[in-house]
């Protein structure tokens, strides 16, 4: 049987998020790139390419959220390093749109980036071959964080690290690759990351249209991981994660080589983060050593765990409002926005143990029990 | 020292953020501000936001600009680099601000400028940085290396005999240029490669033990040894803790820095530092009439005497006199028009003289040498005879020794090869 | 014996002024110091040389004052006056007359500046009419600042000195003088060798320093021969101290790290609770001594023995509110404490900020924790790291007596180990759990007041170390004291010895590979706790 | 899991490379032994867990093994699943495997399954997706994530919801069960892995009589097709169903045979029993 009849055969059972999810996102994001790109500024319609790329850059984050989501809610596997993964995306994808600079750099030189050419380097470094090709970049967009996901994971997994010492070593493992991108002789800017990217497939990342496009793309694929994800949870394979999750020994007992099923998730989970950093890094504008820090991978953690983890819709919901708030918080109170998110973290915490999302179950438990009160059926077969 | 100014900053705190979001009657010129307040630059960039926030309510108080009124929109970038760019856009876009006064790093100024020539905004960036750039919307008032390293370099030479040299650096792009640039110069000066010691430590480097043993080490060889340190923000104090430690006294092994102003001496007790050496365009300790007048504004608009003042506020001074002349120069706010009015602009500068802005988008300013002293402030020991002409791009690197800035008329090129002549790189 | 000394001060000060004696009229003391005031910084140096043979007696508070950089004078009379400050207030006084005066506006005085070179001047100058004093410091610091410059006749005087020193350290160091002087210009190869010999006794860089050049310029191959073998001897010797420093260094490096640590041993180690405001912990000490230093000014020396309880108190109480208002609802639930003290950590964070400025404050290192012990001229051990080794020694074992000796120790064992049963015994777990967070706080606060000597005190203070710490507590072995102590130290040490070799990041990233590999090897940290409970 | 076999061991050439050999080759039990456990030692920080342990398991047999609170049965178990490493010793199933060598999951594969002391059922998931976990199949990574249950692997699960009484609850999360019903579901869980040798520890701990009594019925029946190792500290229990019983002490085999052989064994009266005498 081929992966899609299996896909298809279990379309009955995807569910009730996917659908409403992809259609509230392609819908909003449709309406965002019409009001950009159709309306004038003056109209009320209008949608400024300022919202467009915080949008856009909402989007890769919830992408990001998604990809903890994975790993903490589904299997209890804390990574407080998926900002790593994330940040290797952008960079395989900063040093794509570095390559596209080509000649247009400050000292014209047609091959190397200026950082470069400001440092002496005479040729390009064998890790930035091949890096002009966008295939060979995306390849290495999936490639870098998988592999560095499959090493670590096989490393960790098999020799049952568990708890928070897994945390612990996932915050040394994107703290060592920070201070390792903050060195100038790596090859890939130091401190100052790679910056003033020119196009993208040819398209001038200044234009309106290349960022509508951008947005679409991030929305589309985020939509599309969003499904695979939810029918890859569907399957006998989520159903281990799960079991993983609530009790691994057990699992291993069931003949199931728990190890492996966790280093395939980690890897998916941190293509997905690599995939994310690749899609934040042309709307931004800019990638640097800052995003291995490790509380950048906290934040992400806050964030799933704000919307409500072990629910897909929950992680993309928690990155949208708390960046939405970070955002709207920076500017009304410049001096205060610290308070206001350190205090929604611990009043999320305390108050609402499953996030966001678990609020709503809860609400609509409570509803659905009222409903089926004034209903009972066969409430004594049932006792 | 009482808490009285700690209850003043709380209630400043509020205040400011209340000034910033109200509106000011009939359309106000708005003065985009883009400095970290929280996060790693805090410590240095807020400063900033508030000399920017102090000069807006000094030139309200003297009638506005244009008849109209200024208004101050503060934005915090939290120290996160892709953030400035998202702020600068905010700014720009949402808030529709006329200028930008910010950034402090050279990554938070990369990182905005795809954005402000985009959009064509205008920047006046106020701190000193490694050159190699300028931008037809960015405005640099503060030194580039030309006029802080090489002439802080000659002194060492001419004046303390100094044969060996130890360039110490935070791991970053303004080190590492600074670096080259001396690298280059002292080569051509004849100085051999085995008394050049380099050394690059990561951000927030705390522990300096072994650093400072080899520093020693290698200044016990006979020769006049300097340390030239290029070591950035919260670094230094453990640094120059562990120097009075060790007893790297300035008269064995002076230090000569050009990230290290009043306000990181503020953070610790300078006794055993005394003679350690920095270079700027400015000290709070210049004896000069308009610096003493800032300084009594400044003090009277935080509310707190103790508060010092440094270079790269009397940059954002400069630069914020500037804009306001090149404003009514030009009699509107367009960047464009403020942009031409602003090349060949002239305030009186702090120290005495005269800051000029020049057709590269940079100044001319004196060069300062002070030596620290016990109170946390500097000693004056030499400055240049005139002012020193900034430079976009080194003379001593080989990449850029060919480019040249000009954005006045007929050129209006930021990296003008005058090999090739062509003006290569971005145009926007 | 002193005499003697004085007079070769005098004749040292007589020499190095005598082209200009002998040429103009000696000027008055008192034209003198108006010229000092006309000077600028390259022609002060002539004028204080004049002034130091006029021999007056005011000369040494002259030199003393304008080196601590108090001399100033009125621009409308050019008076010196000296500006000293006494607890926060300047006090004015007329030099020449000594009697006080009203202060006087910013503008009217100016400064007389020194730099650096005039600096040494008056070091040397003051050091030379100091010599009458009977400390043998000074005498021993004179002689060795003549070793750069030995002349025929200093030797000569040096050699009489020696008949009337009794002093042994004084002694040696004119010993050294002397070899070098004949190792340089003795009257045979066979003298020069012996004083080579000599010379390699000694780890002073100066003595070194002639080796080299003997090496490099001497006419003679015995005598070079005899310098490459000397400097051998030296090489060995330094390369052992340095060994011995980088060991210092590691130690040193392993006490911060365990002062960071200790606390998170256990608020992280023995609760569980993975708390992210750690680093505020640490920072809140570290702002308490500041505070403290602030409401006793002037006693800076004492200060920090009201700063330590004071920080343990602040911080401790900061510990139980968080553990009273937020840790307690999360039992449990160790993954979401994370995310809760994250919160709590941001909000401190900007607190400080708010209060304090996100500027750093200064904190003033007492009087005995400046300085370093010198063993020989290669090695010496900073008092400040020191006192901090020992210090986190002894915080350590505090804690461990706490945790094994009394009844909230054995409480609070008993509550990590069982929670239920503890109950059910009859101990208070709730008051458990808040004490030994506060515990746990409160240490990382006396972390603070020691990381206050070696680094920024500032809002981000905390962020600094938090991930250390983390690293320290789970290297060493969650819920184990010794563990901590010990991780501490290996990771120190380690770092340090891998700095040279790699340079400070790599060596960094290299301690953090090692850590993440060796997490593989052994899940549970270096002491892991072990059967079949804690599985 | 070679680790133990040095090099040399992997050059022998009167045998093939263990990890040539296919894992589930079949279970050789020419000598009607299923379970041979020799010489087993286990000690942690001094206190030994199993001690010189020597234990046989018959193919078929239903085995109950009684003894205090520490007297190893759970560590026992614990070795022979994977669980833990023992020091010394050895645990051959069927002729040719060594245990040892061998993780959880690759025992289990072996057809040993396990029922824990405490009930560990997947609370978050139904009760049918706990069986469906439990199934006997292809456990690597790619056949889980294409798996789609057959009609006789339905019938299979259907067949044993009926065989443990929670056919109705078959979409209830498990976490929702009361205790006996997990217990249950673990058996179940057991009986749809379908292995050749079942460990089960305490099964009828927070029973009531009446499911105790089901739970015996059960166990009985499972016997002669399955294996079944029973540890049990209900005695009225293990009379009702064994046939064999051996009592561990401190780590050891303190005696074996039938029920009432182990009642008049005067050792096992001394410790043991004795104390309910």
């Amino acid at each position: 049987m081929t992966l899609w009849q299996t896909f298809l055969s279990r379309r009955n059972s995807l569910g009730s998020p996917v659908l409403p999810f992809v259609t509230i996102l392609l819908g909003l994001t449709a309406l965002a790139a019409v009001g950009n790109l159709w309306f004038p500024p003056e109209s009320a319609l209008h949608v400024s390419t300022y919202t467009i790329t915080l949008l856009g850059k909402y989007l890769s984050f919830a992408m990001l959220a998604l990809a903890v989501d994975i790993v903490w809610g589904y299997c209890g596997i804390l990574s407080l390093g998926h900002g790593a993964f994330f940040a290797l995306g952008g960079y395989a994808m900063g040093m794509y749109l570095m390559r596209q600079i080509g000649s247009r750099g400050v000292y014209g030189d047609p091959v190397l980036p200026d950082f470069m050419v400001f440092l002496d380097w005479d040729v390009l470094p064998w890790y930035w071959l091949g890096m002009d090709q966008f295939w060979f970049a995306m390849l290495m967009v999936l490639l870098v964080p998988g592999l560095l996901a499959f090493v670590f994971g096989w490393l960790a997994f098999h020799s049952r690290v568990t708890g928070v010492y897994l945390s612990i070593i996932t915050q040394a493992l994107t703290y060592a690759l920070m201070l390792a991108f903050f060195r100038n002789e790596m090859g890939f800017g130091g401190n100052n990351g790679l910056t003033d990217f020119k196009d993208l497939l040819g398209f001038s990342l200044q234009a309106d249209t290349t960022r509508v496009a951008l947005l679409i793309s991030t929305a589309l694929i985020l939509a599309g991981l969003f499904t695979l994800t939810h029918w890859v949870l569907k399957t006998r394979f989520g159903k281990v994660i799960e079991a993983i999750r609530d009790g691994e020994p057990r699992v291993r007992f069931l003949g199931y080589r728990t190890d492996r099923y966790k280093v395939a998730l980690f890897v998916y989970s941190a293509m997905i983060a690599g995939i994310a950093g690749a899609l934040y890094v042309p709307q931004v504008g800019i990638i640097n050593p800052g995003e291995f820090a490790p509380l950048n991978s906290i934040e992400i953690v806050v964030w799933v765990a704000v919307g409500g983890r072990g629910t897909l819709y929950g992680a993309v919901i928690g990155a949208l409002l708390v960046n939405y708030a970070k955002t709207r918080f920076t500017a009304l109170m410049p001096d205060g926005w610290l308070f206001m998110l350190g205090a929604l973290f611990v009043l999320v915490t305390l108050l609402l143990p499953k996030g966001l999302a678990g609020l709503y179950g809860q609400l609509s438990t409570s509803w659905k029990r009222d409903q089926t009160d004034q209903h009972p059926p066969n409430k004594e077969a049932t006792s | 020292m009482t808490l009285k100014p700690i209850l003043q900053g709380l209630t400043f705190a509020v205040a400011s953020t209340v000034l910033s979001t109200a509106a000011i009657a009939e359309d106000p010129i708005k003065v985009g501000v883009l400095h970290s307040l929280s996060g790693t630059m805090a410590i240095s960039e807020t400063t900033l936001k508030d000399t920017v926030l102090m000069m807006v309510e000094q030139q309200n108080e003297a009638g506005g600009l244009l008849g109209r009124p200024l208004e101050a929109v503060v934005v915090d970038p939290a120290s996160n680099w892709p953030l400035f760019a998202e702020k600068a856009r905010e700014l720009l876009t949402q808030e529709e601000v006329d200028v930008i006064f910010g950034s402090w790093t050279s990554v938070s100024r990369k990182s905005v400028l795809p954005v402000l020539e985009e959009l064509n905004g205008l920047m006046f960036y106020p701190v000193q940085y490694e050159g190699e750039e300028s931008s037809r919307n960015v405005f640099y008032t503060g030194a580039a290396p030309n006029q802080q390293a090489i002439p802080a370099v000659d002194y060492l030479r001419n004046e303390l005999g100094v044969e060996r040299w130890v360039l110490a650096g935070t791991d970053y792009v303004y080190p590492r240029t600074t670096n080259k640039i001396l690298e280059a110069y002292l080569m051509d000066l004849g100085v051999a490669e085995e008394d050049i010691m380099i050394n690059y430590t990561p951000f927030s480097h705390s522990d300096w033990q072994s650093i400072v043993s080899d520093i020693k080490t290698f200044g016990s060889a006979g020769k006049k040894t300097a340390v030239v340190s290029t070591i950035n923000g919260d670094a230094n104090v453990p640094f120059y803790k562990e120097l009075g430690n060790q007893g790297v006294s300035s008269g064995d092994i002076p230090v000569i820095a050009f990230s290290v102003g009043e306000e990181e001496l503020s953070g610790f007790d300078t006794s055993p530092l005394v003679g350690h050496l920095a270079a700027w365009n400015y000290f709070q300790s210049v004896d000069a009439d308009a610096n003493y007048d800032f300084i009594d504004m400044w003090h009277a608009y935080i509310g707190d005497e103790d508060r010092v003042t440094n270079d790269p506020m009397e940059a954002t001074y400069i630069g914020f006199k500037m804009w306001v002349q090149a404003v009514e120069l030009a009699g509107t706010t367009d960047v464009d028009a403020v942009e031409q009015a602003m090349i060949g602009q002239t305030v009186a500068n702090l120290t005495g003289g005269t800051a000029v802005m020049n057709k590269n988008h940079h100044l001319s300013k004196p060069v300062l040498i002070g030596e620290i002293q016990d109170d946390g402030q500097f000693e004056i020991v030499w400055q240049t005879a005139g002012v020193v002409p900034g430079d976009a791009w080194s003379d001593f690197l080989p990449g850029s020794r060919m480019l040249l800035a000009d954005w006045a008329p007929p050129l209006k090129c930021g990296n003008y090869n005058t090999e090739t002549g062509t003006c290569s790189g971005t145009v926007y | 014996m002193k005499q003697a000394l004085l007079m070769l001060g005098c004749w040292l000060a007589l020499w190095s002024t005598q082209t200009m004696a002998e040429t103009e009229t000696t000027p008055s003391y008192e034209d003198l110091l108006i010229e000092l005031t006309e000077a600028n910084l390259n022609t002060t140096q002539p004028i204080l040389e004049q002034i130091e043979a006029t021999e007056h007696p005011d000369v040494l508070v002259l030199f003393k004052t304008l080196l601590d950089g108090n001399l100033n004078f009125r621009k409308a009379d050019q008076a010196l006056i000296s500006i000293i400050d006494i607890n926060g207030t300047d006090q004015y006084t007329e030099f020449s007359t000594g009697t006080a005066i009203d202060p006087l506006g910013r503008r009217d005085v100016t400064k007389i500046r020194v730099n650096n070179n005039l600096r040494n001047y008056l070091t040397s100058a003051i050091g030379r009419l100091q010599l009458t004093s009977p400390n043998p410091e000074l005498r021993k610091a004179a002689v060795l600042s003549l070793l750069d410059n030995l002349q025929p006749s200093t030797a000569a005087e040096l050699t009489r000195l020696r008949t009337e020193e009794d002093n042994r350290s004084v002694l040696a160091s004119i010993d050294l003088a002397l070899a070098m002087y004949s190792a340089e210009s003795g009257d045979s190869t066979a003298a020069k060798i012996t004083a080579i010999d000599k010379l390699s006794e000694s780890l002073e860089p100066s003595a070194r320093n002639l080796l080299f050049s003997l090496e490099r310029d001497a006419e003679d191959p015995a005598v070079q021969d005899a310098a490459t073998e000397a400097l051998k001897k030296i090489d060995g010797k330094v390369t052992f101290y340095g060994y011995v420093d980088q060991l210092f260094f590691g130690l040193s490096l392993g006490s911060v790290l365990l002062l960071a640590a200790i606390g998170l041993a256990i608020t992280f180690g023995v609760m569980g609770v993975i708390n992210m405001a750690h680093g505020e912990m640490l920072m809140l000490g570290a702002y308490t001594t500041y505070v403290v230093q602030l409401l006793m000014p002037g006693y800076i020396n004492y200060s920090i023995w009201v700063a330590i309880p004071a920080a343990f108190i602040v911080a401790g109480l900061f510990g139980i509110l968080i553990e009273r208002c937020v840790i307690r609802f999360l039992h449990g639930r160790p993954l979401e404490t994370l995310l809760a003290t994250f919160g709590i950590s941001l909000i401190l964070q900007q607190l400080v900020r708010t209060v304090f400025s996100p500027l750093n404050r200064r904190v003033a290192a007492p009087d005995w924790m400046s300085g370093s012990l010198e063993i020989n001229p290669v090695l010496s051990l900073t008092y400040n790291r020191l006192t901090i080794l020992i210090f986190a020694l002894i915080v350590f074992v505090a804690l461990l007596l706490i945790m094994k000796k009394t009844a909230l120790g054995l409480y609070v064992r008993a509550v990590s180990q069982n929670r239920d049963m503890a109950k059910a015994m009859g101990i208070k777990t709730d008051r458990v759990d808040a004490l030994t967070f506060g515990l746990g706080s409160g240490i990382a606060g006396i972390g603070g007041v020691a990381l206050s000597q070696l680094t920024n005190v500032g809002p981000n203070l905390g962020q600094a170390y938090i991930i250390d710490s983390f690293m320290v507590v789970v290297f060493g072995g969650v819920g184990n004291l010794l563990g901590t102590l010990v991780a501490a130290f290996t990771l120190g040490i380690a770092n340090k010895f891998l700095e040279p070799i790699t340079g400070t990041v790599l060596a960094s990233i290299l301690v953090l590979v090692f850590i993440i590999l060796f997490i593989q090897k052994r899940p549970k940290g270096l002491f892991p706790q072990r059967g079949r409970a804690s599985e | 899991m070679m680790a133990k076999n040095s090099a040399s061991e992997l050059m022998r050439r009167d045998q093939v490379w263990p990890f040539l050999q296919p894992a589930a080759a079949g279970i050789n039990v020419d000598k009607n032994v299923i379970l041979y456990i020799e010489d087993l030692n286990l000690s942690f920080d001094g206190f030994k867990a199993l001690n010189n342990l020597n234990l046989y398991i018959n193919d078929g047999e239903l085995r109950c093994l009684i003894g205090a609170n520490g007297a190893g049965k759970t560590t026992l178990m614990d070795v022979i699943t994977g669980k833990t490493q023992c020091d010394s010793g050895t645990a051959y199933f069927g002729q040719t495997i060594n245990l040892l060598n061998y993780s959880e999951a690759d025992i289990a594969e072996l057809g040993i399954g396990r029922k824990f002391q405490k009930p560990t059922v997947f609370e978050a998931q139904t009760v049918f997706d706990n069986l469906e976990l439990a199934l006997k199949s292809n456990k690597r990574l790619l056949p889980t994530l294409l798996a789609r249950l057959s009609p006789s692997e339905i019938d299979r699960i259907d067949d044993v919801l009926a065989t443990i009484g929670l056919t109705d609850m078959r979409f209830q999360q498990a976490g929702a069960l009361s205790h006996g019903q997990k217990q249950w579901l673990e058996i179940g869980m057991l009986l749809v892995s379908e292995p050749r040798l079942l460990l089960i520890d305490e099964p009828v701990a927070g029973m009531t009589a009446e499911e105790t009594e089901r739970t015996a019925e059960l166990l009985t029946s499972l016997a002669g097709k399955h294996t079944v190792v029973v540890v049990e500290h209900d005695m009225e229990f293990v009379r009702s169903i064994a046939r064999t019983v051996t009592v561990l002490h401190q780590g050891s085999v303190l005696a074996e045979g039938s029920m009432d052989e182990i009642q008049s064994n005067p050792n096992v009266i001394q410790v043991y029993l004795g104390e309910e005498a």
